[in-house]
């Protein structure tokens, strides 16, 4: 079947391939042609889905985030702990997530993925930056109003064992959200609403009176679905929801998410380090490195044309279960490690891996997000040069990289 | 005459207190020198316990290892404990899964290479380090001289990995075997990692047992695939084979419900019903029929064998036909 | 190295500040304040008055513990209310006796513990092993006092083997140097010395040894058995080492190093047992000293020791710290 | 079809079973080793025999006997007779009674010592655990310095603060187990602060206290039932020390098996029984709570689990 | 090294002690640990005839009271000399006379019990002391005649001037060594040399050393004894502080005797081959009454009761040592002042329930004192012997409260100085032998620990004391035991005679009543 789709390759690739044919390596074509080919189906759907590239949906943005900070003391000391330095988790980003939509978030481990989803519900505390959401901003909200603001922005976790208290039953797990935010009027109410809760994640209704180790593992993120949407909320924070779980059985959880959007109108921002799942349930993906965001786009855009070169190698480095595409993919391989967030490099937190480094800016000036057009935006000096083929992919020397912390 | 030929190789582990447990379950397969086989499964189908059983590192107590396993004309299933260590690490190498507990946090990177190349190589400490320093560099860690006296704590994941692979290559061995070498890291060392095995084994000449769950992995390095489900082989096929028309419903079932970054857009997956704990015994029936889209009573009642078809081997009552796709709703 | 090993120093050094504001907050929790402590019940309002003044307990408090800091930093603890010695003079004849009684009794534990650990994880599950944990578990479940006294009648009184008390006959001549006895004879090369103060020194040590070598054959059981099923030692099969390698570089190292903290954290309870042994014994050591206080309550004493055996107790876990570092490279750049 | 459809019924059915929860199941998989049983058995005697004891006692523990003291002189202190089963103690009274009687006072000791130090400790910690910051740093701080005093040291200056009496043995006794229970709990609060779990609650908005008391507490508690179970065991020992160095209690008629081991010490030679009987039953009574602590630990550990 | 004999060294003696010595100056010393060895070091003007509490010569020969008994003239013993090779003689009597009367510090004084309690002050009172000296003034006749002329005639005379705390002591080495140097700090005093390593006196065995690490005392025999040589040539103390240590120690051979069994452990010492020789009694436990705190014990037939209510005879049988027998009176039977005459109150319940709700204190709460780590001749084991009295007095329906304080942390002040009990365990063992030994020191005034004042009962007492006829003395002591046996100012219980074991091999020891063994007679056999 994925002969198919590459044959059936329409003309919005066009473009794709000539940019990157521009570019000196082979490798950044064949992607692109393939890219071209996902993208005919991403128009298909794109009819469809709420969030267009268009401007339409501007106005109805559910979360903003402006600047958001995250800076983890790094404590050591004899007497008395200080602070000797910071963890530079989230650094700075700002997004924009619109109502209905999902939103993807990819990176490598230790980017700041969590944390910025973390940080977005207040589960840790931003250093910096504001979140506004649905016109409310919630970096100053305390107590008692930050509490049942929490109503409408629930998480999903990624190891759906540990995020279940498991001396709790089913049952407790899903009333105790309803009744800290007043959902549970009255026994029979009650009762049916978790009914229905289960059902609409697929669970029997005699999972109520069992705890969670006696369920499977696609199960179990069944309940903590479940458990964020007793509350009603209108956005979710779903960190890495599929990644604990099988092959087989993580296809169950994505269209359980995607068939929940659909019905109940929900926002997503899923949190996720495999691109490909981010690409299938995401309207628009932000590509992060080092606690910032180097890349955002819409979802079709973004795999029909990368423009970071984070992303490009980060495209180019996914394995795909098709032979064919597999024989002819050149990737970009990037050297090293990711450096430590306690020691961000300078300039370009991605300079010291990146191939079309150049001599200048990249190691002195910290690019900004900005938008090169319909709505991609991307965080690098050279985006335009790169995308124009004007600057050539260079040999990077590996530097390595001792973990601290 | 292949390097190695495993012939229905079974593992049942046996523990005081409870039932039995088949691992293993007459797993046939063989690998030439140069090839590379990958096994794919999911998580529980028996791929590192084969792949163990092979090296001869399951424990001695507990675990019960039926078949034969032939390495270029040895049994090694009945090698004392003194002869298989005298060919691990010289003709078999070995790259595990977790690279963060698998060297030895409290002895330099140094000691962990050239301990091998003097048990094997019979290299004195000074010329195991000249060589172990070589080894560094031709995995790919920089400066190398420095690394062999750092212990692994400072080292990052990929880096570590790249040490294991040197160690499991110093030797240069015939038969290389991979469990999950890149499952614990990022993508982009992922990659980087698959770059220099596929590198090092075709300039050797090794042959290579990937070890995988990521069908994407085994599409782009293997030229066979053998696919495990419940410690069997359910189906086996050269990888363009498999991929592109996967007969056993369970491996087409995995390849539908994988999300893929060439797919079209929007187009809800088709997931594999149930999970794996919903197995049947093989030996009531097929493990895989109560998730089955295909099953039939056969299915319930007789095991399947393994048997060749179309080029292929293939364990299913009801295999999918040519061109027809496997459609049914999740659970 | 050096500067984990300055930086655990100094770790230590709050540990020991506030510990000594409550060794002095302790003697003036004693009902009716520390003078009276000293004169004991018996003090006339006019004594305590009389003594307050001396002692300089009618300053401010901070002065007085810094006074007191002030003394115990120079090692004066005061003078024994039974001997009337200093505290500090009669620690050093003492010390020696219960460092002696220590070190052997550990030196048995680690000697015995550890192969004993070692063998019954290699044979897990086996009689052996079983046997093993058994006995520990019966071992901690022994006071140590009874033990004592049932290794004193079995060997001394029913076999005539042992003698059953002091550190060393009466009438051995020997010469003090450091005053332990078992290493003075060797020093001056009183070999019957030495020989004597062993036979003494056999049933207290084994007697003291008893939990801290339950403890460590039970530590050291676990730690192999997590040991062995760590990824790294199969690794270290996988490359074809062979067995005695694989057990020593891969499996013993690592699995000593929970053992190493617990030796550390045994000192605690192997002060505390000897306490009890020496009685038992009538070893002449800190314990003797520490039960006479107790018995005449003589807080000066009582004062003076709890504060050295803290000290000695964290001194030990600071040895035990850094040589942790020695042997694990991970614990050193944190 | 058919199989189909009755597998499928089946395997509903052992679904629909459940309702175990963690623990249920933590101590079914302790109550399959025998060791463990062999403890609760111990333990369980031992529990009964210190309930019944002050009604089965064939005698008045607390009162002389003529019988007994008719041929009682220091040197011979009389053995079995008539109606005395152990005959007497120093004192003239029923051994074997105060025997009995011994293991509720023993008991008493034990689980008091025992529930003020988890009191305590769990106050500590639960504070440290739950609040972290500079309550935290303070407070290990001061169990890190109890700590540092070798334990029985640390039962000995508190009770040589106090009059001799039971309380003083108990208080000096729990003491030894604040640090550890404080840090325990700690320990595992602090674990649970930051799981998962505890953050999804935090996440659906459940207040604060109910996180801590349903989320947190319940959560690390384990650990602490474990190490009480244990400590029960050592504290009998140590309350036997402090009886042993004369801190202990000074109610010189109470049967408690310690303050009888530590006053038959100068009887050895005369009826050793006296040192014997209360020893052992210390030691098989201290093994029971350890072997159950043990198996208990063992089946808790995660890497256990299955 | 040369390898020491061994325990079975016929020229060694090992004698196990139960604590350590305070020091070793006679005169600063109250306790039996320390006397132990002094005595085998220093001699006394008049000694006691081994075995009993008789006067003997000790280094004077002759003793003799002017008729007012305010003078006493001692012939001393020629030939004499001190370890330090200086002489004895009356100008050496007369130096030790002097330095006690003169002793210069408030520490030191308060060190002097016995000398206190014998000569009553000083001639410039510090601290503690408050009585009028009986001491005037001491002459040296010529060479070998010491004068001694004392403000007031006592009857403890001449029978005090055997204690050993009055040994004589070399001048030389007394100025040598600063011996009256004894500082306080807070409650502890430290001691001047001389005290600590240069004790040196005229018996039959010198010091050698003292060893505080191997808590061991070295004495070796004086070769230049005046009188039969000692047959030992080294006498080690070794201090073993826990009596069950002590007892395998025994047994086991390592020391060759130890003061005070207990009595438990007769029957094992025996069966090992040891002797356990029972010293002669000269000893009272009794229960002490303090009238202070409880009305209803300044009510006689309550204090009756009470001694009606204790059965002496079985509690002698259970809990003390054999050969202990019960007590009605306070003088022992040896002793001049003991007499039939008394009022026994045996044991007897319903006399004592009667006499109790005659007084009308049939709720009677007591709070009874018991001292605890200790153990001595009277009392072996006080707690148990408590218990039984206890038991006894809860028989009769007297609800007993048993506070326990240890002997040193604070039962003795708070008998003796605070008075802070109902009922109390003590004793007395006699220190020469003189009824006011006895009596006088504990009835003799008013004391915090009987809190009575019955000026009947002390001016009998001062009678007897003061009478210098030895007739008319015993007489007047039984007339005052008669007194107190009906006033029952306390209760005494028992009298028991406590052992002192040694080696089967060692012969030549004899027990004496007042624990004033010497070692010089004593020789081990081979075994
Ligand atoms: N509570 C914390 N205290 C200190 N550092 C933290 C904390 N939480 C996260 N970090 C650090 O912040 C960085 C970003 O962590 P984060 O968990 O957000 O990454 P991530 O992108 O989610 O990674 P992964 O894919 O592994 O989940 C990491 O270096 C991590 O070590
Ligand atoms: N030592 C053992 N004792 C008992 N059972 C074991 C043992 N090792 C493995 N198993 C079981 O054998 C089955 C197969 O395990 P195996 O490790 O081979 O799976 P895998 O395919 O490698 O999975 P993964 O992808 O998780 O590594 C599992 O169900 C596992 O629980
Ligand atoms: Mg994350
Ligand atoms: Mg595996």
């Amino acid at each position: 079947m994925t002969d198919e789709t590459v044959t059936t390759t329409g003309a919005p690739g066009t473009d794709a391939v000539d940019t990157d044919a521009g570019a000196e390596t082979v490798g950044a074509e064949t992607v692109g042609a393939d890219v071209a080919g996902g993208d005919v189906a991403g128009g298909e759907v794109a009819g469809t889905s709420a969030a267009d590239d268009g401007a339409a949906g501007e106005d109805d943005v559910l979360v903003t985030v402006e600047g958001i900070e995250v800076h983890f003391p790094i404590k050591r000391g004899i007497v008395l702990e200080r602070t000797a330095g910071y963890v530079y988790a989230v650094d700075g980003i700002d997004l924009t997530i619109r109502r209905g939509e999902t939103y993807g978030l990819v990176g490598e481990s230790g980017c700041g993925k969590t944390t910025l989803g973390r940080g977005l519900l207040r589960l840790v505390e931003p250093t910096g930056g504001r979140v506004v959401f649905d016109g409310t901003d919630v970096s100053t909200l305390k107590g008692e109003a930050l509490r049942t603001s929490r109503r409408r922005m629930q998480m999903i976790f990624q190891d759906p064992l540990s995020s279940l208290d498991p001396r709790q039953s089913v049952e407790s797990i899903l009333v105790e959200g309803m009744r800290a935010h007043g959902l549970d009027k009255g026994k029979q109410s009650t009762r049916a609403r978790l009914v229905e809760l289960l059902d609409s994640v697929g669970l029997p209704e005699s999972a109520l009176h069992k705890y969670p180790h006696e369920f499977s593992g696609g199960q179990r993120q069944r309940i903590g679905i479940a458990r964020a949407l007793a509350v009603e909320p209108d956005l979710i924070v779903a960190d890495e929801p599929v990644s604990a779980l099988d092959v087989s059985v993580q296809a169950q959880v994505l269209n359980l998410l995607e068939q929940l959007q659909q019905r109940l109108g929900l926002t997503y921002l899923v949190i996720a380090h495999d691109l490909a799942v981010v690409r299938h349930i995401s309207d628009r993906i932000g590509v992060m490195y080092l606690g910032s965001l180097v890349e955002e786009a819409s979802s079709d855009s973004m795999y029909a044309e990368p423009m970071h070169p984070y992303t490009k190698a980060l495209l180019s480095a996914v394995p795909v279960p098709d032979p064919t595409v597999e024989d002819d993919r050149e990737q970009i391989l990037l050297t090293g490690d990711l450096p430590s967030p306690a020691h961000p490099p300078t300039g370009c937190r991605f300079h010291t891996r990146c191939p079309w480094k150049q001599d200048t800016l990249c190691d002195t000036d910290r690019p900004e997000l900005r938008d090169i057009g319909g709505g991609h935006r991307v965080a690098c000096h050279y985006a335009e040069d790169i995308r124009a083929g004007e600057i050539g992919r260079h040999e990077v020397e590996p530097e390595l990289v001792h973990p601290d912390t | 005459m292949a390097l190695l030929d495993v012939r229905d190789l079974g593992v049942v582990f046996k523990r005081k207190g409870t039932r039995p447990f088949t691992a293993v379950d007459g797993v046939s397969f063989s690998v030439e020198p140069g090839q590379t086989v990958g096994l794919v499964g999911e998580s529980g189908s028996g791929k590192s316990v084969t792949s163990l059983a092979l090296m001869g590192l399951l424990p001695k107590r507990g675990a019960e290892i039926s078949g034969s396993v032939t390495f270029e004309d040895t049994e090694l299933l009945t090698l004392s404990d003194k002869q298989l260590r005298d060919r691990r690490g010289r003709d078999l190498g070995m790259v595990f899964q977790d690279p963060l507990s698998s060297l030895n946090p409290v002895i330099t990177i140094g000691l962990q290479i050239t301990e091998v190349l003097e048990r094997h190589r019979g290299m004195s400490r000074k010329e195991a380090r000249v060589e172990a320093a070589e080894l560094l560099d031709r995995v790919g860690l920089p400066d190398p001289q420095r690394r062999l006296d750092e212990y692994p704590h400072q080292h990052s994941g990929g880096m570590r990995q790249r040490v294991l692979i040197a160690i499991a290559l110093a030797c240069r061995p015939k038969l290389l075997i991979a469990d999950e070498p890149t499952t614990a890291l990022d993508v982009t060392i992922q990659a980087q990692i698959l770059s220099l095995l596929s590198d090092l084994v075709s300039e050797t000449d090794t042959a290579l047992i990937m070890i995988t769950h990521d069908l994407g992995i085994v599409a782009g390095l293997c030229d066979n695939v053998n696919v495990m489900y419940g410690g069997r082989i359910v189906e086996r096929a050269a990888r363009h084979d498999l991929f592109e028309r996967s007969r056993h419903p369970y491996t087409h079932g995995l390849l539908q419900s994988i999300p893929r970054l060439n797919a079209p857009r929007g187009e809800p997956l088709t997931p594999i019903r149930g999970s794996v704990s919903d197995n049947i015994e093989w030996e009531q029936g097929c493990a895989f029929a109560p998730r089955c889209p295909n099953a039939t009573d056969v299915c319930w009642s007789e095991p399947p064998e393994l048997k060749a078809d179309d080029g292929r081997m293939l364990r299913c009552h009801n295999p999918v036909a040519l061109g027809d796709a496997v459609t049914e709703g999740a659970l | 190295m050096l500067r984990f090993t300055v930086r655990r120093l100094l770790q230590a050094v709050p540990t020991l500040f506030v510990l000594s504001i409550l060794v002095f907050a302790w003697l003036r929790l004693l009902p009716g304040g520390p003078a009276t402590a000293l004169l004991g019940d018996k003090a006339t309002p006019e004594r305590v008055a009389a003594m307050n003044a001396v002692m300089g307990l009618d300053d401010p408090i901070v002065v007085q513990y810094f006074r007191f800091l002030g003394r115990i930093l120079t090692g004066d603890f005061g003078n024994s209310l039974i001997t009337g010695d200093p505290v500090m003079e009669e620690v050093s004849w003492a010390f020696p006796a219960t460092l002696e009684l220590s070190v052997a009794a550990m030196f048995l534990a680690v000697l015995f513990g550890i192969p004993m650990g070692y063998i019954a994880a290699r044979f897990r599950g086996r009689f052996l092993d079983n046997a093993t944990v058994v006995t520990t578990l019966v071992g901690v479940a022994v006071p140590v006092f009874f033990l004592g006294f049932l290794l004193k009648y079995v060997f001394t009184q029913e076999m005539s083997l042992l003698p059953p008390s002091g550190r060393q006959d009466v009438l051995i001549d020997s010469t003090r140097v450091t005053g332990i006895a078992t290493l003075d004879g060797l020093l001056t090369g009183e070999f019957d010395a030495t020989w004597d103060a062993m036979l003494h020194l056999i049933l207290p040590a084994v007697a003291l040894a008893s939990i801290p070598f339950a403890v460590i054959v039970r530590i050291t059981r676990a730690s192999v058995l997590d040991v062995q099923g760590e990824d790294f030692v199969r690794t270290a099969d996988s490359k074809g080492l062979t067995t005695q390698v694989v057990r020593k570089r891969h499996v013993l190292r690592n699995a000593l190093l929970p053992v190493s903290t617990t030796i550390g954290l045994q000192t605690g309870l192997l002060m505390s047992g000897a306490v009890l042994t020496e009685k038992v014994f009538a070893w002449g050591g800190l314990g003797t000293l520490l039960e006479q206080a107790i018995q005449q309550r003589d807080y000066p004493r009582l004062q003076g020791l709890i504060l050295l055996f803290a000290v000695v107790f964290v001194l030990v876990n600071l040895l035990v710290d850094i040589s942790y570092a020695i042997i694990d490279p991970r614990v050193r750049v944190r | 079809m058919s199989i189909l459809s009755t597998r499928k019924a089946e395997k509903i059915d052992s679904l629909a079973e459940g309702g175990t929860s963690l623990a249920m199941d933590a101590l079914r998989r302790t109550f399959r080793s025998p060791v463990a049983i062999l403890g609760l058995v111990i333990v369980g005697l031992f529990v009964i025999l210190a309930i019944i004891s002050p009604f089965i006692a064939p005698k008045d523990p607390y009162r002389p006997y003529p019988e007994l003291k008719a041929e009682l002189t220091p040197s011979n202190i009389p053995g079995p007779m008539p109606g005395f089963l152990l005959g007497s103690d120093q004192n003239g009274y029923d051994f074997f009674s105060r025997l009995l009687v011994g293991a509720q006072q023993t008991l008493f000791v034990g689980v008091f010592a025992t529930l003020i130090g988890v009191a305590i400790g769990m106050i500590i910690g639960g504070l440290a655990g739950a609040f972290g910051g500079w309550v935290d740093s303070v407070l290990m701080r001061l169990t890190d310095i109890m700590l540092s005093v070798p334990s029985l040291l640390l039962a000995i200056s508190i009770a040589a603060l106090l009059p001799g009496s039971q309380w003083t043995v108990i208080i000096a006794v729990a003491m030894i187990g604040v640090p550890v229970f404080a840090r325990l709990l700690r320990g595992a609060m602090i674990a649970q602060r930051s799981s998962d779990h505890v953050l999804a609650a935090t996440a659906l908005g459940v207040k604060r206290k109910t996180i801590v008391f349903r989320h947190m507490l319940p959560n690390s508690i384990g650990p602490v039932i474990v190490q009480a179970t244990l400590t029960l065991a050592t504290a009998i020992i140590d309350a036997a020390a402090l009886s042993f160095l004369g801190l202990g209690d000074s109610d010189w008629r109470r049967a408690e098996w310690g303050l009888m081991l530590g006053n038959a010490q100068e009887l050895l030679s005369v009826k050793p029984s006296l040192a014997f009987f209360p020893a052992i039953a210390i030691i098989v009574v201290a093994l029971g709570f350890t072997l159950l602590g043990e198996s208990m630990r063992e089946s808790l550990d995660p890497k256990n689990r299955r | 090294s040369e390898r020491g004999e061994d325990a079975g060294d016929a020229n060694t003696m090992v004698f196990g002690a139960a604590g350590a010595p305070k020091n070793f100056d006679p005169i600063f010393n109250d306790d039996g640990e320390s006397f132990r060895p002094i005595r085998q070091m220093y001699e006394t003007l008049v000694a006691y005839k081994a075995g009993t509490a008789e006067l003997e010569p000790g280094l004077a020969t002759e003793w003799t009271p002017s008729d007012d008994g305010k003078t006493w003239t001692f012939e001393l013993r020629e030939g004499v000399k001190f370890h330090d090779g200086t002489d004895f003689n009356a100008e050496a009597v007369c130096f030790n006379f002097e330095r006690w009367y003169n002793m210069p510090s408030a520490a030191a004084q308060s060190q002097m019990i016995y000398y206190g309690d014998v000569f009553e002050g000083f001639a410039e009172n510090k601290g503690d002391a408050s009585g009028d000296p009986v001491y005037k003034s001491c002459e040296a006749k010529d060479e070998h005649t010491a004068v001694l002329n004392l403000n007031e005639a006592k009857g403890a005379f001449p029978d005090a001037f055997g204690l050993t705390s009055l040994s004589m002591s070399s001048p030389e080495a007394l100025k040598e060594h600063s011996a009256d140097e004894v500082t306080q700090s807070g409650e502890s005093f430290s001691y001047p040399d001389y005290a600590n390593e240069h004790p040196t006196g005229t018996g039959p065995f010198e010091f050698e050393s003292y060893d505080k690490s191997a808590n061991t005392i070295t004495l070796t025999r004086n070769e230049d004894y005046w009188g039969d040589q000692a047959e030992l040539e080294k006498l080690v103390f070794r201090v073993i502080p826990d009596e069950n240590a002590r007892k395998q120690d025994m047994i086991s051979g390592q020391i060759d005797g130890y003061d005070l069994p207990n009595p438990a452990d007769y029957q094992a010492l025996r069966d090992s081959g040891a002797q356990v020789m029972i010293r002669p009694t000269f000893n009272i436990l009794y229960l002490g009454i303090n009238q202070k705190n409880t009305p209803e014990l300044e009510d006689e037939r309550v204090r009756k009761a009470i001694e009606y209510a204790v059965n002496k005879e079985q509690l002698a049988k259970n809990q003390l040592p054999e050969g202990a027998s019960a007590r009605y009176q306070f003088v022992p039977e040896e002793t001049d002042g003991y007499t039939d005459e008394v009022e026994k109150h045996e044991y007897d319940v319903d006399e004592a329930k009667r006499l109790l709700k005659e007084a009308g204190a049939e709720d009677l709460t007591l709070e009874f004192y018991v001292p605890t780590e200790v153990s001595r001749p009277y009392m072996p084991d006080p707690v148990d012997i408590a218990g039984a009295v206890s038991d006894n007095l809860d028989a009769v329906g007297i609800d007993v409260e048993m506070r326990q304080r240890p002997w040193n942390g604070g039962f003795k002040d708070d008998i003796q100085k605070h008075g802070k009990h109902d009922i109390h365990l003590l004793g007395w063992t006699g220190d020469y032998g003189d009824a006011g030994n006895f009596v006088g020191t504990f009835f003799g005034r008013e004391k915090a620990e009987f809190g009575f004042n019955e000026p009947e009962v002390f001016k009998a007492l001062a009678d007897a004391d003061a009478k210098v006829d030895d007739e008319e003395q015993k007489q007047a002591y039984e007339e005052a035991a008669v007194k107190i046996s009906e006033y029952v100012p306390a209760v005494p219980l028992t009298s028991s005679p406590p052992a002192i074991v040694v080696g089967g091999d060692v012969q030549g020891l004899v027990p004496s009543p007042l624990t004033d063994e010497r070692f010089a007679s004593v020789s081990k056999g081979q075994s």
